[in-house]
């Protein structure tokens, strides 16, 4: 996504929004739902995420119920919510690992996401961090970002690729910035728990993809660790889109830095949405999730 | 983050695709197989300690074409994670391709002096069914060789991996699929044979194929596509696609959401390896006389898998090498010990996974390893001498 | 059957005297002749001799010795001259009397004919079970008449009846002709309905009205056919599906919960088997009596066999692979061969010989094409118990509870104070005991040999796969299923074609069911 | 050398161990017996036993090891048609010779083996010809049924051929295959007794092999098919065979053979004491409680013997002088006959005995041929054999 | 009540705890803090008996338990809540729970209160514990081991990934058990308000050492906040 493309973006961002509201109260939308095979997402219309009415349930339990969010393109949203209120679920739905059994949800405007297969999503450009990290066990740190690094993925393409120069700068780049370039020839399956989450979220980087989802970046990291964190997403934010899930409000704080728009969800569906000070005084989230 | 493009980081040492030792094995073996084997066997006389019988070629052509197909098995199971039962269907497919062949070139020197293969005869069949088409064709034969199993693979992997099948589900319907596939081979019905299969086979290429200099060039072609192979899936494996395979193999949905479609991955390397059993296949028949269904039976997939595991699986050469020695032991164990054989041989097996998880070929490494480890222990154990009263508490605790 | 109505004619119609069997006659049935022989006993059963009975069933029984001047009978310890009775001794050179089956035949036809007078009903059932085996000749029809006559027990009579009709479907009176063409439809044999379609065949019925008559019955005796065959295959179905059952449960237990990769499961099970036979040795040397019995010694001797390899295997080498499926495929292979040429050792590469209980061999005849053999019942009924324990052990008890925690994640159940290790030895051990009894239950049916787990290795594999590994519920859908599915197969298509088609339908199902037919669903299967 | 080495070539484990393992013991036995008696051209026989465990490609690969590595005189080995044909190649090419022990379809003659089992004509159509006999029962309508191999399909079609000489017709005739292992006899005797009970006196021609002998009769057993009902003849069941099942319910189904262990005569009477004696000495799993004898452990041992014989008389093991003088060698052998090897195709003149199972698991002999039967490889009844010799043709 | 000495281990060639000491008292709270990969985990899954120690004693209660199976510790009294949740994914809630009274006598009720504390485990205690969230699934790996009241409770993270409210509730249970001074609580906590305001003894870990100790008291006086940092 070039910056011409962001600032176009930016600059409809406000019109997109109003037709947001329009959208969740009421009238689909009828301009989603076309295949466009390895289409690039249009985000003209400044949107990058947008899900309407998604429902999943297990076994007659509704894990997601009628929920409607719209992610702007660069925006940075954080979403939080009891346990089990269906963050986790909802990352499920976007990246195509979980088929809902009611709504849509498109990215950017034309692409259903729905109708594509979890690599395809990925290949357009949608990037995720599991809650519970997940890294190639026996391939070394190195080689785990090598892998994630944004390259062709076809097959024939991945015999006769050679790392190039710059590829391998960046690498290394990310390999500091993720405090794992001593352990870049180690097995990434014997890093401790906090690593394999930098890792995790390192490959994520190289991916470079459009919009991020994070599932609890920051669950065992340090303080200092948790700032950095949220010191990275805000760095990105603005090019690329961000979906953080978190219960550490002092990260979430730092992330929506008193302005941005908090999401909360609850029995699988919004409670709430506003700045941080906005939904930390509303009573329903407080008794639900805060606690007093 | 500026400061952070100046650092450099080593490149990982590959992209050569062998290393100097590889290249002098490489080499070696070439000569081997290609001058001393023959030298050996056709110029070195009878009498001399020299001599390489014809049994011996036999039987090491016999288990190169072993080794090739646990060479096979190591890309599909070793790197990418998938345990495949149905490699011994893709061997005998491409056996009975050529054996198809060489059932041909018997012409009219069977029994019953006809232009069909004996057992047809003997069903009462009077013209050749439509599966033997071609089968006098060297070319088409040889293509079948590659194409049948490679086109089978291609449509098996295409449905089972587009499902999702996994692990022992996967290696549970490719042991249906060989299990159906002997079944069907075993009724004389089908028109391969039956049970009996394909022998007494007299030419290949119109040469008499039972003639010394015939089974020598048998013999110096199996060990020249050993060597191709190895070489291709050493490139293979270093490759990113091969990265690519092991990444499926340790979490294949992390696989997926990186945007990489594990289903083109997986069919590839899958029906590679099938087609180069099928090659291993077409090389055996004509060396060792005989192609039956016997081959597509559970235990002869399986012991594929074991070649490869004894020898150390996700290393290339260890299959080889367990192919060799898990064969070589049966060889020598059925004729040393006829009546006790097995309890060596299944010792062998517990004894390796026991003792050697990484098989046999692991063992170099977990000794080199135990070494460094040592060492370095010893290291570390005497810098801290001293300086760590906990260590110190401890070591007078147990004086 | 000729034959045997000729034997019954002459006892109820020929008053011949009787008299005792003498040593001469004795002899003539005994040697010489299939030809004269069969002669010289007709003539005995024609007048009834004393002493008959005994010779006939002695000779069926192969206990009767020949020497120049007598004819011997022995049992046991016990030899009596045919001819006198009295007590004799046997002379070393004594000869076997050699009966083939058409003189066997003839003795069986003799023996029925004697019973058919017996005043003992289970006799005079038996005797009418043997006349109603074979078609019927039309002369007879008297002498059924009489024995219908003379029957007071209902259902012989009823059975005696559908013989009658079926010698007067060609008597010359019409009405005869109608009366039995119309019971006849009653049967259910399929011998009636061959005789009926004689009946129709060319030269035979020519009247329309009995021909109507006929052709409505031969439907209805097909009908009744049709439903004996497809209960048949259901049944035979049902009871595939059991073994499969049987074979499966260990390793569900093994493999599903432990996920230990057994390929030594079908040698448990030739242990279990090796027990049974073991057991039924002793019973044969020490307690011949309670032979029929034995099999209550081998189901618990086959179950501890093969659960104490099973906990020696697992305590030297399967602990060691836990988490390392792979290799305990291997390691279990090698297991395998050596457990496999261990017993090849002990016992021989042949088969040993298991035999049947008394009450286990046979069948019960539930139609008349259709037996269902007790053998395979009892292995149902089996089946279907060790099911029961199985699951009531994994679901509701602690130990069940341990085991599948420990299975799940070995480290977090030993840091809840779980004794990791003994539920280990315990589970798999529970696994190689089914196996035992599995191998029991097949020693019941078929081969006793070093080889007898090969062969059902692939198909137990098959079935925990199909089912969903760790399921028990679907081990047991996916064995009936495939059991009923070859079975109604294999009718329309022969056994080996029915094989090769559920093999394809295994490939076609998990496309559709990529874990099995009971997949867990949802976050817990990634786990 | 001061031993001359002889090959012993026979499955000891796999699937046909059950039935191969006995004959590496009873030529073991005989080589003993050789030995004892000073060996061949004064030289002890060495035996080499290998074990092919049941893999065709592998007797094979061992035949090669035998003539190469080990340079045999002579091989006494196979069971399995499939295993016979895959060696054969071997022989011809090294000109050795094998000795094959073990009843066979026919349809082969190789200059370098000696077929010291039935063939066709030496077994099968004499038990056919039984059946229909008033003795036998006057059958009038066959179930061939048989394991899917190369011998019962050519023995089946040899029959077919045979049968219709006799006037049976096809709707007369069922033949059903199963596969090796098959173990569930239910639905095939279902089969049976529909086709039995369709009127005519039925009779099974079982050419059944291996393993599945066992289910199969337990089978019959159970769904109550009796032998004077419908009567079983069996060409690949003998004493060994039936050592696993429980015979009580088989008492009069038949078998075809060369020799029963329930023979009574001198020769056979030593023969069984020998190898009894051999058995508790050697500790033989099964035969040191129970010995049994069979047909091909008589082959085995007539083969042995007339081998040891014609190297005396060639006075080399050279395989063509050998070949030689095997022509018309004589053997007074435990069937109660003298046999003899034919002058010219390889085969043994034998007798032919068809006889009853008996509770115990032996057999009664029921009939037999007056005098021994001359082989007859390339059957008549197959028309393709119309002109061929019954000589090997030299290579 | 627990007491370590002179801990070493390793995994490989590399020394991952060198040479550590501490004790923990009954009722009181020892929280256990360092940055990633520093080697918590591997300390308390060294208590645990989950890794073998090279050199070192453990004493609980001064009973010598450093040969002891992990089994065997669990019986005297010790309980784990580990990293990464570690429940049983294919047991339902309740026979996770059950699992954690393994070593009591068959048919030892669920102590109510654990569904008090955690109301969600009982709503859904025919659930998979491999189908709750991650949150629920860390209530569930607390409550496990809370369920057969041990003496020594030992904690790995227990606040990751759940919900503010919650973690509350869970700072007040872990006051509460301590309080109680019936257990000893080792705790390794990354949060460190949460592990500040429980703290009655701090440990500060850094490369397989204690570089900092102290009472909780004097946590931010001490500035342990900074040792945290890089
Ligand atoms: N396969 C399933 N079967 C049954 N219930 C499920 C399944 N998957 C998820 N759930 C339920 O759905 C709800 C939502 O789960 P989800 O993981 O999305 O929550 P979350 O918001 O991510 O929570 P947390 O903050 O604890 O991670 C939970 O109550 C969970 O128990
Ligand atoms: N099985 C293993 N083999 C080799 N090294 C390991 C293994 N497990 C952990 N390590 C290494 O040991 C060190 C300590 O790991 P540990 O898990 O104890 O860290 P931690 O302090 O708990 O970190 P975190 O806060 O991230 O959970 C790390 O450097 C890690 O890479
Ligand atoms: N020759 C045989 N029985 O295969
Ligand atoms: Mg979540
Ligand atoms: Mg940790």
């Amino acid at each position: 996504m070039t910056p011409e493309l962001q600032e176009a973006g930016a600059a409809q961002l406000a019109a997109a929004q109003a037709r947001l509201q329009e959208a969740s109260s009421g009238g689909r939308d009828a301009a989603f739902g076309r295949v466009l095979h390895g289409a690039q997402p249009d985000f003209a219309h400044g949107v990058a995420l947008y899900l309407d009415e998604i429902t999943v349930s297990f076994d007659g339990f509704k894990a997601l119920n009628a929920l409607s969010l719209a992610i702007n393109v660069g925006e940075l949203r954080c979403i939080i919510g009891p346990n089990g209120a269906g963050k986790t679920t909802m990352m499920d739905v976007i990246t195509g690992k979980t088929r809902p059994d009611h709504g849509t949800a498109s990215f950017g405007s034309n692409i259903d996401l729905l109708r594509l297969r979890e690599n395809d999503i990925a290949q357009i450009g949608i990037g995720r961090k599991f809650q519970k990290p997940t890294v190639y066990e026996q391939l070394s740190v190195f080689e785990n970002l090598e892998l994630a690094l944004k390259a062709d993925r076809r097959v024939r393409a991945s015999i006769f690729s050679r790392l190039t120069g710059t590829q391998l700068d960046r690498i290394a780049e990310i390999l500091q910035l993720i405090h794992l370039l001593p352990e870049a020839q180690r097995t990434a399956g014997l890093l401790s728990h906090g690593q394999k989450q930098w890792l995790e979220i390192g490959m994520l980087l190289m991916q470079d993809p459009k919009l991020l989802l994070l599932d609890e970046p920051v669950a065992g990291m340090t303080d200092e660790e948790t700032e950095r964190t949220a010191e990275l997403f805000l760095s990105l934010e603005g090019q690329h889109s961000l979906v953080v899930v978190e219960h550490d409000m002092k990260f979430v704080g730092e992330l929506t830095q008193g302005w941005k728009k908090v999401t909360v969800l609850h029995e699988g569906s919004v409670l709430a949405e506003g700045t941080l000070a906005d939904v930390q005084s509303n009573e329903k989230v407080v008794e639900v999730y805060l606690g007093r | 983050m500026s400061e952070m493009t100046t650092l450099k980081l080593p490149p990982p040492k590959r992209g050569l695709l062998l290393g100097k030792a590889g290249w002098t094995g490489l080499m070696l073996a070439l000569i081997v197989v290609t001058v001393l084997a023959p030298l050996l066997n056709l110029v070195v006389p009878e009498g001399s300690v020299f001599h390489l019988s014809d049994y011996a070629v036999a039987l090491i052509g016999k288990i190169m074409c072993y080794a090739i197909c646990a060479l096979a098995m190591d890309l599909i199971w070793g790197y990418t994670g998938i345990l495949s039962l149905g490699h011994g269907l893709f061997f005998a497919l491409g056996g009975y391709a050529m054996g198809m062949y060489l059932m041909r070139q018997i012409g009219h020197d069977g029994n019953y002096k006809s232009d069909l293969p004996d057992f047809m005869v003997f069903l009462d069949w009077k013209a050749l069914p439509w599966a033997w088409a071609w089968s006098d064709s060297f070319i088409f034969q040889m293509i079948c060789v590659v194409a049948v199993p490679g086109v089978l693979a291609l449509i098996f992997g295409f449905f089972a991996f587009r499902s999702r099948i996994k692990g022992v589900y996967f290696s549970i319907i490719t042991q249906a699929m060989t299990f159906a596939a002997m079944l069907l081979f075993f009724r004389n019905e089908t028109g391969f044979g039956g049970n009996n299969g394909f022998t007494d086979f007299k030419r290949i290429l119109g040469i008499p194929i039972a003639q010394p200099s015939t089974r020598m060039v048998l013999f110096v072609l199996t060990g020249l596509v050993l060597i191709g192979f190895w070489v291709m899936a050493r490139y293979l494996v270093n490759s990113k696609f091969g990265r690519v395979l092991q990444a499926i193999r340790d979490a294949e949905t992390r696989v997926m959401f990186t945007g990489y479609d594990p289903l083109a991955y997986k069919l590839a390397i899958w029906t590679l390896s099938a087609m180069m059993c099928g090659v291993a296949g077409a090389l055996y028949v004509p060396q060792v006389g005989i192609i039956n269904p016997g081959e597509m039976s559970a235990a002869s997939s399986i012991e594929i898998a074991v070649w490869a595991a004894v020898g150390g699986r996700a290393t290339l050469i260890g299959p080889i090498v367990g192919a060799f020695f898990v064969n070589g032991a049966k060889s020598a164990f059925t004729q040393i010990f006829p009546e006790f054989w097995l309890y060596f041989l299944g010792a062998l097996f517990i004894a390796v996974t026991l003792f050697l998880p990484n098989g046999l070929v692991g063992l170099v490494a977990q000794l080199r390893e135990r070494a460094s480890t040592s060492a370095k222990l010893k290291q570390s154990r005497a810098a801290e001498q001293g300086a760590d009263p906990a260590t110190e508490i401890a070591q007078e605790a147990r004086a | 059957m000729i034959r045997f109505l000729a034997g019954l004619g002459l006892v109820l119609f020929a008053a011949l005297p009787a008299h005792a069997l003498t040593t001469e006659q004795a002899k003539a049935i005994s040697s010489g002749d299939t030809d004269a022989r069969v002669a010289a006993l007709n003539d005995a059963v024609a007048r009834a001799d004393t002493g008959l009975p005994k010779l006939v069933s002695a000779l069926l029984d192969d206990a009767v010795k020949l020497t120049p001047a007598q004819v011997l009978i022995v049992d046991g310890e016990k030899v009596t001259d045919a001819a006198t009775g009295a007590i004799a001794t046997l002379p070393e050179d004594a000869e076997d009397v050699v009966n083939n089956n058409r003189m066997r035949g003839a003795l069986q036809a003799a023996q029925a004919g004697l019973k058919l007078l017996s005043p003992d009903v289970a006799l005079r059932r038996e005797a009418v079970t043997e006349l109603a085996k074979d078609t019927l000749d039309p002369s007879q029809l008297p002498l059924i008449d009489k024995a219908l006559a003379a029957e007071t027990d209902a259902s012989l009579k009823d059975r005696l009846g559908l013989m009658r009709a079926a010698l007067q479907i060609a008597s010359p009176d019409k009405a005869q002709r109608l009366a039995a063409a119309q019971s006849l439809g009653e049967s259910g044999m399929s011998q009636v309905k061959s005789l009926l379609q004689a009946r129709l065949a060319d030269g035979g019925e020519t009247d329309a009205e009995v021909r109507g008559v006929l052709l409505s019955s031969v439907d209805k005796v097909s009908a009744r056919l049709a439903w004996g065959e497809r209960l048949g295959v259901v049944f035979t179905g049902i009871s595939l599906g059991s073994i499969l059952l049987l074979v499966a449960l260990g390793l569900a237990i093994t493999y599903g919960l432990m996920g230990v990769i057994n390929m030594a499961h079908g040698e448990l099970m030739m242990i279990g088997a090796y027990a049974t036979y073991l057991v039924q040795n002793l019973f044969k040397a020490y307690l011949p009596g309670l032979f029929d019995w034995y099999i209550l010694l081998a189901v618990p001797a086959s179950f501890l066999a093969a659960a104490l390899v099973g906990a020696v295997l697992e305590r030297l080498v399967i602990r060691w692979l836990y988490g390392r499926p792979l290799e305990t495929l291997l390691a279990t292979w090698g297991i395998s061969l050596v457990l496999m040429q261990g017993v090849r050792g002990l016992f021989g590469a042949q088969n040993v010989p298991v035999e049947n209980p008394s009450w286990m061999s046979g069948g019960v005849a539930a139609m008349s094409n259709l037996t269902l053999p007790y053998n395979r019942l009892a292995i149902i009924v089996f089946a279907f118990a060790v099911l029961g324990g199985v699951a009531l052990l994994i679901a509701k008890t602690r130990l069940g509870l341990f085991v599948r925690g420990v299975t799940q994640n070995r480290r977090m159940a030993a840091c809840m104070g779980v004794n990791t290790a003994r539920i280990d030895t315990y589970a798999f051990s529970l696994g190689a005991g089914i196996a035992g009894l599995a191998g029991c239950a097949l020693s019941q049916v078929g081969n006793v040999g070093p080889d007898l787990g090969q062969s059902y290795i692939v198909d137990s594999f098959m079935v925990v796969v199909l089912g969903g590994v760790g399921q028990l519920a679907g081990t047991v859908y996916a064995a009936l299923g495939l059991g009923v599915l070859n079975k109604l197969l294999e009718g329309w298509a022969g056994a080996v074609l029915a094989k090769i088609m559920v093999l394809v339908f295994i490939v076609v199902f998990i496309q559709k069911r990529p874990q099995g037919i009971f997949a867990m669903k949802g976050r817990s299967a990634e786990a | 050398a001061d031993t001359i080495k002889v090959g012993i070539l026979h499955s000891l484990s796999g699937t046909m161990a059950i039935s191969e393992t006995v004959l590496k013991d009873v030529a073991l036995m005989t080589i003993d017996e050789i030995n004892a008696k000073g060996g061949v051209l004064g030289k002890k026989l060495e035996p080499v036993v290998v074990d092919p465990a049941s893999n065709w490609p592998l007797f094979a690969e061992k035949a090669k090891q035998l003539i190469d590595q080990d340079k045999v005189a002579v091989v006494f080995g196979c069971w399995t048609s499939v295993s016979r044909k895959s060696v054969l190649p071997v022989f011809e090419e090294k000109n050795s010779l094998l000795f094959y022990p073990v009843q066979y379809e026919g349809e082969e003659l190789s200059k370098n083996v000696f077929y010291t089992g039935a063939a066709p004509n030496q077994q099968a159509i004499p038990a056919v010809e039984y059946l229909m006999s008033k003795d036998g029962g006057g059958a009038k309508r066959f179930v061939l049924l048989g394991t899917d191999y190369v011998y019962p399909r050519t023995t089946n079609k040899i029959l077919r051929a045979f049968l219709h000489s006799k006037g049976v017709a096809d709707t007369d005739i069922m033949e059903e295959y199963t596969p090796f292992g098959h173990s569930d006899y239910q639905g095939i005797i279902a089969k049976i007794k529909k086709f039995a009970g369709e009127g005519k006196k039925t009779a099974v021609i079982s050419t059944i092999n291996g393993d599945s002998n066992v289910p199969f009769y337990k089978e019959l057993g159970n769904q109550g098919l009796k032998a004077t009902d419908v009567p079983v003849v069996a060409f690949s069941v003998g004493e060994e065979e039936l050592r696993g099942v429980d015979t009580k319910p088989l008492v009069g189904h038949l078998a075809a053979w060369n020799y029963f262990m329930s023979i009574k005569n001198p020769t056979n009477t030593a023969f069984i004491k020998e190898w009894s004696d051999y058995a508790k000495a050697k500790g033989i799993p099964g035969h040191k409680d129970k010995p049994l004898t069979n047909d091909p452990m008589e082959a085995t041992y007539i083969g042995i013997h007339m081998w040891a014989q014609a190297v005396a008389k060639a006075k080399s093991t050279d395989t063509d002088k050998v070949i030689a003088a095997m022509a018309g060698q004589t053997f007074k052998a435990p069937g109660g006959f003298t046999s003899t090897m034919d002058k010219e195709n390889h085969h043994l003149h034998k007798p032919v005995f068809i006889g009853e199972v008996k509770a115990d698991g032996q057999f009664n002999v029921v009939w037999k041929t007056p005098g021994p039967v001359v082989a007859d490889p390339w059957s008549d009844y197959i028309p393709e054999n119309k002109g061929k010799k019954n000589v090997p043709e030299k290579k | 009540m627990l007491k370590v000495d002179g801990l070493n281990q390793y995994y490989g060639g590399s020394h991952i705890l060198r040479g550590l000491g501490f004790q923990a008292k009954l009722g009181e709270v020892t929280v256990v803090l360092g940055r990633n990969g520093v080697g918590k985990t591997t300390l308390l899954k060294s208590l645990m008996g989950v890794v073998p120690i090279k050199t070192g004693g453990i004493q609980l209660d001064s009973q010598d338990i450093t040969k002891d199976t992990p089994y065997e510790r669990v019986r005297k009294g010790v309980g784990y809540v580990p990293q990464g949740r570690e429940i049983f994914g294919r047991l339902t809630v309740e026979e996770n729970l059950r699992m954690g009274l393994a070593y009591k006598k068959a048919g030892t009720a669920i102590p109510p209160e654990l569904f008090e504390l955690f109301p969600v485990l009982k709503q859904m205690i025919n659930r998979r514990g491999g189908d709750l969230s991650g949150g629920q699934q860390q209530q569930l790996a607390i409550a496990r081991a809370l369920a057969a009241g041990p003496k020594l409770l030992i904690l790995d993270e227990p606040t990751e990934g759940i919900q503010p409210s919650i973690i509350k509730d869970i700072g007040r249970v872990i006051r509460m058990l301590a309080d109680r001074k019936t257990m000893a609580i080792v705790l390794v906590e990354q949060f460190y308000d949460f592990a500040a305001e429980l703290a009655d003894q701090y440990l500060v870990m850094e490369r397989g050492e204690i570089i900092a100790r102290g009472r909780g008291e004097d946590m931010e006086a001490n500035g342990v906040r900074d040792l945290m940092s890089i």
